[in-house]
């Protein structure tokens, strides 16, 4: 059985790798195996905690669901971190957008947002106001969704001729894929003998 | 049966093969008992081609090596390799230097691959989350074209994370067999979960569970709630959600 | 000026929102608007805090930068939640050829199948794909062989701070590993005479 300073410290690792999703009671319960009400115990001790002032972070609770998040307070700080000129790259979220964008245009917000599984709006934004995307056209029918595209600075930006020279994206997982591998090879020798 | 019945696919390679020969011989890899370890990996070969198996052609190239060096060492010397001048006395060479270089250079490696592999099992115990998403921290530019330090592969490096979150996603729910899952202790559960709802829930998110027995219980432990008029069950139209009421908020009401 | 406490706070909120990417003394530095030396001097706090047993946390320098991580003794419990990152392990050829990368960078194709002595395109290309290698120049002169080299990931993927950690390469003499190696034949051997 666990002592409740261990109970409480893996609580706080479950709240932390949950991330964004955040945990529910249950799921806590069930990974430690104790009851609803010792689960509401910690999490009321841990919340307490990190509601002091000198913390860098704060428990929410959102319909049923806690997690971490930032403090108001040091928004400033987060700002100038993304928007620093030395660190002038593109958030995870951006690239991760941006790289949608390359390999499946013409494609819409909607679609992006299934494959990336989170709002996209604002990564779109950023990208298209730093040139690299812009509206190619629209879907035909009700709504008429935009459709984004690269730019012909995305080429630039990237040392690419053209969107042909894209690299091949990852594969999901080729050890265990040796059929996908496979192709992959005959294709790669394919391309040896007629070069 | 024969001891070198192994997998062929145990073996990394020819190198790796005879490294295993020469470590269960407990033979000096300096002095290598050429004789035996050829005749040993000879046998190795054949079996595996007596199985049927594909006998990689690095395999083959390797027991030719091998027969070349133990005849070359069968030789006998000859004398103006030995005294090729008063002055320049050549070294003999050992005819098994180089193919002793290569095993010695190959267990290196091979020493440092199971040392990553133990850093890579040690790695696979902490986790992390996955960075916030900071775009509603960017300021709004002017539209200009921007310097930004960014490549193509920190592009393809994002996909890879999403692809790589995305497949850490897949088994959410927690999956603990747990060994007693007795109705009674459903039973308040459901209550506990009713209460926390304002009294009310759906049929489904009562059953958010794998197990099939789990399944089973929850559902025996709504019954024995309705039938304890602990709860109440309701469906406005065929096939439409059941929703699920503490009795007490829902007998006024209904 | 922020005093210590505010400025604990905020790095604690920058490792945070920074999650796997991790974030280095430099940026730090950059946001807070200090020096290096205080940089360290506050993470070196942070650091001494979350190593408390109470803690679900820890702060880990890997490849180069900080970052949280959750505790290698809570990982029966996080198991429960989410699969290990790196539970799909790499195989056999591919951690041998990953390894005389890491030694021997840069190198070519050529050279690393001369030191294994076997065919090598595929676990190269699995590595590739895994983002543990990329190429890194090419050799002067015909055929301009690939020249490969580790990435950022491959210290993140075996926990390393920069290549200077890795362990050192096993001596020319030196055959414990072997035996090592060598014990997991018999087991091997073991199992299909048992089977």
């Amino acid at each position: 059985m666990l002592d409740k300073v261990e109970m409480k410290a893996i609580v706080e690792g479950l709240l932390f790798i949950s991330g964004e999703e955040g945990i529910d009671e249950k799921q806590i319960a069930d990974v430690l195996q104790i009851d609803i009400l010792s689960v509401k115990d910690i999490l009321r001790d841990l919340i307490d905690q990190y509601t002091d002032q000198s913390r860098g972070m704060q428990i929410v609770e959102l319909a049923g669901v806690y997690q971490f998040t930032t403090k108001q307070d040091h928004a400033p700080y987060f700002k100038r971190l993304i928007n620093s000129p030395n660190s002038a790259t593109l958030s995870q979220a951006a690239l991760e957008t941006l790289a949608i964008v390359a390999y499946k245009q013409p494609i819409t917000r909607a679609e992006i947002e299934e494959i990336r599984g989170v709002k996209s709006e604002r990564p779109l934004q950023s990208l298209v106001s730093k040139l690299l995307i812009k509206e190619v056209g629209r879907v035909e029918g009700t709504g008429r969704a935009i459709l984004y595209g690269t730019t012909k600075d995305f080429l630039d930006h990237f040392g690419l001729k053209s969107l042909q020279e894209l690299p091949p994206l990852p594969e999901k997982d080729d050890d265990t894929s040796l059929e996908e591998a496979d192709l992959f090879f005959q294709r790669f020798q394919q391309n040896l003998v007629d070069n | 049966m024969d001891i070198y019945n192994v997998k062929l696919d145990a073996f990394e390679g020819p190198l790796d093969l005879l490294l295993h020969l020469i470590t269960k011989a407990e033979v000096d890899i300096y002095d290598i008992p050429l004789s035996k370890i050829t005749d040993q990996y000879m046998n190795y070969i054949h079996t595996m081609q007596r199985l049927e198996l594909d006998v990689a052609s690095e395999y083959l190239v390797m027991a030719a090596t091998l027969l070349a060096i133990k005849s070359k060492m069968l030789l006998p010397k000859q004398e103006e390799e030995i005294y090729n001048d008063e002055h320049d006395f050549v070294e003999e060479d050992d005819p098994r230097e180089e193919l002793m270089n290569r095993l010695i250079e190959y267990r290196r490696y091979k020493g440092a691959a199971e040392t990553l592999k133990e850093k890579e099992k040690e790695r696979g115990l902490i986790f992390s989350r996955t960075p916030s998403d900071l775009s509603p921290y960017v300021e709004e530019v002017k539209r200009e074209p921007q310097r930004i330090n960014a490549s193509i592969y920190d592009m393809i490096d994002a996909f890879n994370q999403l692809l790589k979150r995305k497949q850490e996603k897949i088994p959410r729910k927690t999956k603990i067999n747990r060994e007693d899952f007795p109705i009674e202790k459903r039973m308040e559960e459901i209550i506990e979960q009713l209460n926390q709802a304002n009294g009310r829930t759906m049929f489904f998110q009562l059953f958010d569970y794998e197990e099939r027995s789990q399944l089973i219980v929850t559902f025996l432990a709504v019954l024995e709630l309705m039938k304890a008029q602990k709860i109440i069950c309701k469906q406005e139209t065929n096939f439409s959600d059941i929703s699920v009421c503490r009795w007490e908020g829902e007998t006024f009401v209904g």
